[in-house]
């Protein structure tokens, strides 16, 4: 057993790091030590019903960070949050990307960098060899720096989008295994050439939660195990899955 | 005596139990509270075979609450038994089985397999709308009802609840078939039937969420339902919908409720029903109530 | 064609009608907008004889919505005719009068009255769950409608609009009942049962009332139930339940409504019905659809 | 016809006056000008379902007082806006106190003081004769000035509640009408009295409203009219009665 939340959480940080892109830093050790990354925290926003979902970013020893889009009620809320106010959150849940001594590629499409982030600093401490792409609109106003950066505003690095880069960006990394985090046409994109060519590939995958805790049976989709379809629960099997399990909509 | 409830001849150490479909098989929660803390843990509706479910999407949320089409998806009785029941037993926690057949003769099948493990305590689905055969089909005439809890009672012995819901025209007519029918007690409320669309950005079509509505927004509604079958019926009654707080709860018992449930407040706050038995102990010390009975015949 | 809309034999000059018990008489609402730019205005339910309605309180708030329990207090069909409708006549507003009985023949004797004083359409409540006689204790079973309808059909030749609500088994076969007796359109929802209670102080006993659910609450109730007797009749349908803004309107006619009604939006912003016939007619022009009936294809 | 809104309006002032009581003071020259003392306006709060009715406490030129109390939702939302922010209005809804030209006692109890401070302006500016109290439980921090000024923590004029010295004043002021606005308990009492002595006596009552117009009936009291009983709308015919017609429930 371990203690989940919720949790009361001091924000320390929340700023807008590219068009109606924000990173929040919460003050909260139980998260921080026991995330990896892929996992999620969930949040509650004033007092709608369903807590929002949102990536583990980055750890510290006592805090961890969140980069979320303004999306609707709810991601407005947490955007007008200020340092010093409380958040209530729950976390970490799911499960994340499987940490194996092979080189890696990690792919993060618009705030789908999050768990990409969080991802690359565990490979970095654990001397994991890795290799990463940030697909962006625009460039972010964050430190973080990725191997290959790709805007579609040429604002930083390659200039267009992921398809327009990413053959030839394997063909250099030449990973055993990719991570990935983005919209589903990015990862289905991805997922069919790593496929292809024989490379494992993992998938952090949305969908609208209720629960989060595998209760609801909200989140659940059909994934392929073999020749066998299966249930599976976004927020409790997932959010990550092999690439060859998922069956893209 | 405090905080004890009988229902039937089940008794929970007090009023509080978590609603069907959203508090797992057993022990999903323990990461966030002390189960041991609340008086009953309902699981998820079970069915006869394992249960695929709807397709996506199955939840949306709406103002003051939301709206689910889950369609009953689980493991099915015979994997409840053997994978779901050893946890809950292993951990002590008092559980009522929520059970859902699509005919008469599934809800008498699995009522058998319940009796068979000796399981206490089954709440009967006669209410949830988000499946096409069964539940509400059979929930809405006092005959039909009357013929599926004698035949459950046939080879049951334990506590039998009955789950009703809102969308029928004569709930009086239906707590009274419960009761004639040899139910132990009434459970009410189940999701109310709504529908939540969008219409895409081109105004051609839109997508869809057709199901049961749940949470705060359907308080109103719940309270007086309860209301309206208190008049009808002796049966203790286990109310819910749209339970957030203590307050909440003690609307319940004064329209008459003998005890509640917490749905989707548990999504809300995953901690709630725990926090909610502390309060509610709190509260009656503090007033000087020393049983569930004095409290609800205060507030009536 | 532009927002024309025919029920029965009524064209309104567009689908945007106000609710009844909610727009009074005739032009109570004179000093807050242009009343000749709505469809129509449906009365507020009018009985045989005048009725005092329920005692206080008879209105509260709860959270995206309000309960009341006016229990139709009108001033009954003679004075309708003799001091209301010459208002409605002077001021060229298109009209329903919104029409309740305690007895089937009552219904019969005031749809007589309409018909003698050349009024075009009625609105049936067969639907409202504040009264303890009548509406909705019709609104229940299909033989009982289809009997009402026959019978006022004997003396009414104007359009037969008759109102359901969502406290009843079976919806469709209700809405299909109302097409076999003749009813030329149906309109839908009503207020939904519901309860509030404030719990005294010293927590003995409650203040309460129970009445009729409306607003935005019960918009996802209310496009269920459209959505489900659209598949079960023809008739022109009338949606209402929530109605806020264009969105909320095309949502109605996406899931089949033809017209719609506004009802405790106006109690929001006195001024919505216009504000939303001008919004909707603005719509229409830019997207370019010629017709409710072309904007209902694209949505649907 | 008249346009009665809604009016977007602009807030000049806000200002707490006592513990948690309110004076704003709103832009707007149409309301301003067809107001008389007793009618009421009505506002939207948020996204509530139903407008809250406030009586309209004075009104110059282009602009016109509330005073309010924080009650609940609604009147917290009023609270926190400041000047510069936009309250959406109707109004003036109702019928106000008869103006004749009598000798008048005016009573205001708590934020009951609103229709009778306007009304006490009204009658200055037409040289009506009147003398005023106002009863609180502390002293309003407003410039307001009546004749007798009963406070319950004695913080200002007279220290009590009215019972204690209604008699005593009815005794110097003599007057013919009386106007009163407050809790019903003591409207009540100040009616008994009044009737038993043959003073006119015009009450202004409160009570839950929906629509605020007339049309939904939510409001509706019976009230004597000699030997028979109506049915009254509050915000219609009302909210000022003569006190001979009222049920005190
Ligand atoms: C496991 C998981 C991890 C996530 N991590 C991140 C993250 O790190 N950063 C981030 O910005 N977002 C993340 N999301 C998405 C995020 O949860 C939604 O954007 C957020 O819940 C929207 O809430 P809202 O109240 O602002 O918008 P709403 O008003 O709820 O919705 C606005 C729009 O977004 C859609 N939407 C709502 N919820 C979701 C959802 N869960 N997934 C997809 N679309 C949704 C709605 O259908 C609607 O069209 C994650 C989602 C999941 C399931
Ligand atoms: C004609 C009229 C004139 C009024 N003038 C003033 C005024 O000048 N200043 C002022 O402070 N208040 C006045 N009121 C009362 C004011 O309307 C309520 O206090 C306000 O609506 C409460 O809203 P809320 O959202 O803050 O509280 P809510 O959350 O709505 O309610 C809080 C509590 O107040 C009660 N309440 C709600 N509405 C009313 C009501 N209309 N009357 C009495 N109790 C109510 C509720 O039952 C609840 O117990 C007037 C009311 C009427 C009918
Ligand atoms: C996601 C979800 C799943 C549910 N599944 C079931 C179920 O399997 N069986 C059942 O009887 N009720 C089910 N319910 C209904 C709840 O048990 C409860 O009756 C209802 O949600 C009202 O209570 P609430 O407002 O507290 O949620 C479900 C509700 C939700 C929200
Ligand atoms: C105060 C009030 C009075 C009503 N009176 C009537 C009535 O007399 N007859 C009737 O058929 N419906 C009556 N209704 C129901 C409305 O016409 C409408 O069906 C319902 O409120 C749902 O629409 P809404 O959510 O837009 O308000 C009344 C509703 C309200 C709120
Ligand atoms: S969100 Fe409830 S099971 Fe995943
Ligand atoms: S509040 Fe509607 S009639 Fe008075």
């Amino acid at each position: 057993m371990q203690n989940k939340g919720p949790f009361f959480l001091k924000i320390l940080e929340n700023i807008e790091i590219s068009d109606k892109i924000y990173k929040m830093v919460l003050e909260g050790g139980s998260i921080a030590h026991n995330s990896s990354p892929g996992q999620f925290v969930s949040v509650k926003c004033a007092d709608l019903t369903l807590r929002r979902p949102l990536s583990i970013a980055g750890v510290t020893e006592n805090t961890f960070d969140l980069i979320y889009k303004i999306k609707g009620t709810g991601t407005e809320y947490l955007a007008a949050l200020k340092p010093g106010d409380t958040a209530d959150v729950i976390g970490p849940l799911g499960n994340g990307f499987s940490i194996e001594n092979k080189n890696y590629l990690l792919i993060g499409c618009g705030v789908g960098i999050a768990p990409i982030i969080f991802m690359g600093n565990i490979l970095e401490q654990k001397k994991i060899p890795y290799k990463s792409i940030g697909c962006f609109k625009s460039k972010y106003k964050t430190d973080n720096e990725y191997t290959y950066c790709i805007t579609e505003d040429g604002s930083s690095g390659l200039k267009g989008r992921l398809n327009d880069h990413f053959e030839y960006i394997l063909s250099q990394a030449k990973p055993d295994i990719i991570c990935i985090c983005g919209p589903n046409p990015a990862m289905q994109y991805v997922t069919e050439i790593a496929l292809k060519k024989n490379i494992d590939i993992e998938v952090a995958l949305e969908g609208d939660m209720a629960c989060g805790t595998g209760v609801c049976m909200g989140c659940a989709i059909k994934i392929k195990k073999g020749d066998k379809l299966e249930s599976a629960k976004i927020c409790k099997d997932g959010p990550v899955f092999k690439g060859e399990e998922i069956i893209w909509g | 005596m405090g905080m004890k409830v009988k229902i039937g001849s089940l008794i929970l150490q007090n009023p509080i139990i978590t609603a069907s479909g959203t508090f797992g098989y057993n022990t999903e929660y323990k990461d966030f509270m002390d189960l041991t803390k609340i008086g009953a843990l309902i699981t998820k509706g079970i069915t006869l075979h394992p249960r695929q479910g709807n397709p996506q999407p199955r939840i949306k949320e709406v103002p003051n609450g939301m709206i689910n089409s889950i369609g009953l998806e689980n493991v099915g009785i015979h994997k409840f038994v053997e994978e779901k029941l050893p946890v809950l037993k292993e951990n002590n926690i008092t559980f009522i089985v929520n059970i859902a057949g699509e005919s008469l003769e599934e809800y008498k099948q699995i009522a058998k397999i319940c009796e068979n493990n000796q399981l206490n305590a089954i709440e009967l689905n006669l209410s949830c709308p988000n499946v096409e055969k069964g539940c509400l089909e059979f929930g809405k005439d006092e005959e039909t009802i009357c013929r599926l809890i004698c035949s459950v009672r046939e080879v049951f012995t334990g506590t039998l609840i009955v789950k009703l819901g809102t969308n029928v025209s004569f709930p009086e007519k239906i707590a009274w078939a419960v009761q004639k029918a040899g139910g132990d007690a009434i459970s009410a409320i189940n999701t109310v039937k709504a529908m939540n669309i969008n219409i895409n950005s081109d105004y051609k079509g839109y997508k869809f969420i057709k199901g049961g509505l749940s949470g705060k927004c359907i308080k109103p509604i719940a309270l007086n339902f309860i209301y309206e079958i208190r008049q009808h019926t002796d049966l203790p009654i286990i109310g819910m919908g749209g339970i957030n707080n203590l307050n909440d709860i003690l609307e319940f018992i004064a329209v008459g409720a003998d005890a509640i449930q917490i749905g989707t407040g548990t999504f809300t706050q995953p901690d709630i029903s725990e926090k909610l038995a502390d309060e509610l102990n709190d509260f009656m010390e503090t007033r000087g109530y020393n049983s569930i009975k004095e409290l609800a015949d205060s507030l009536r």
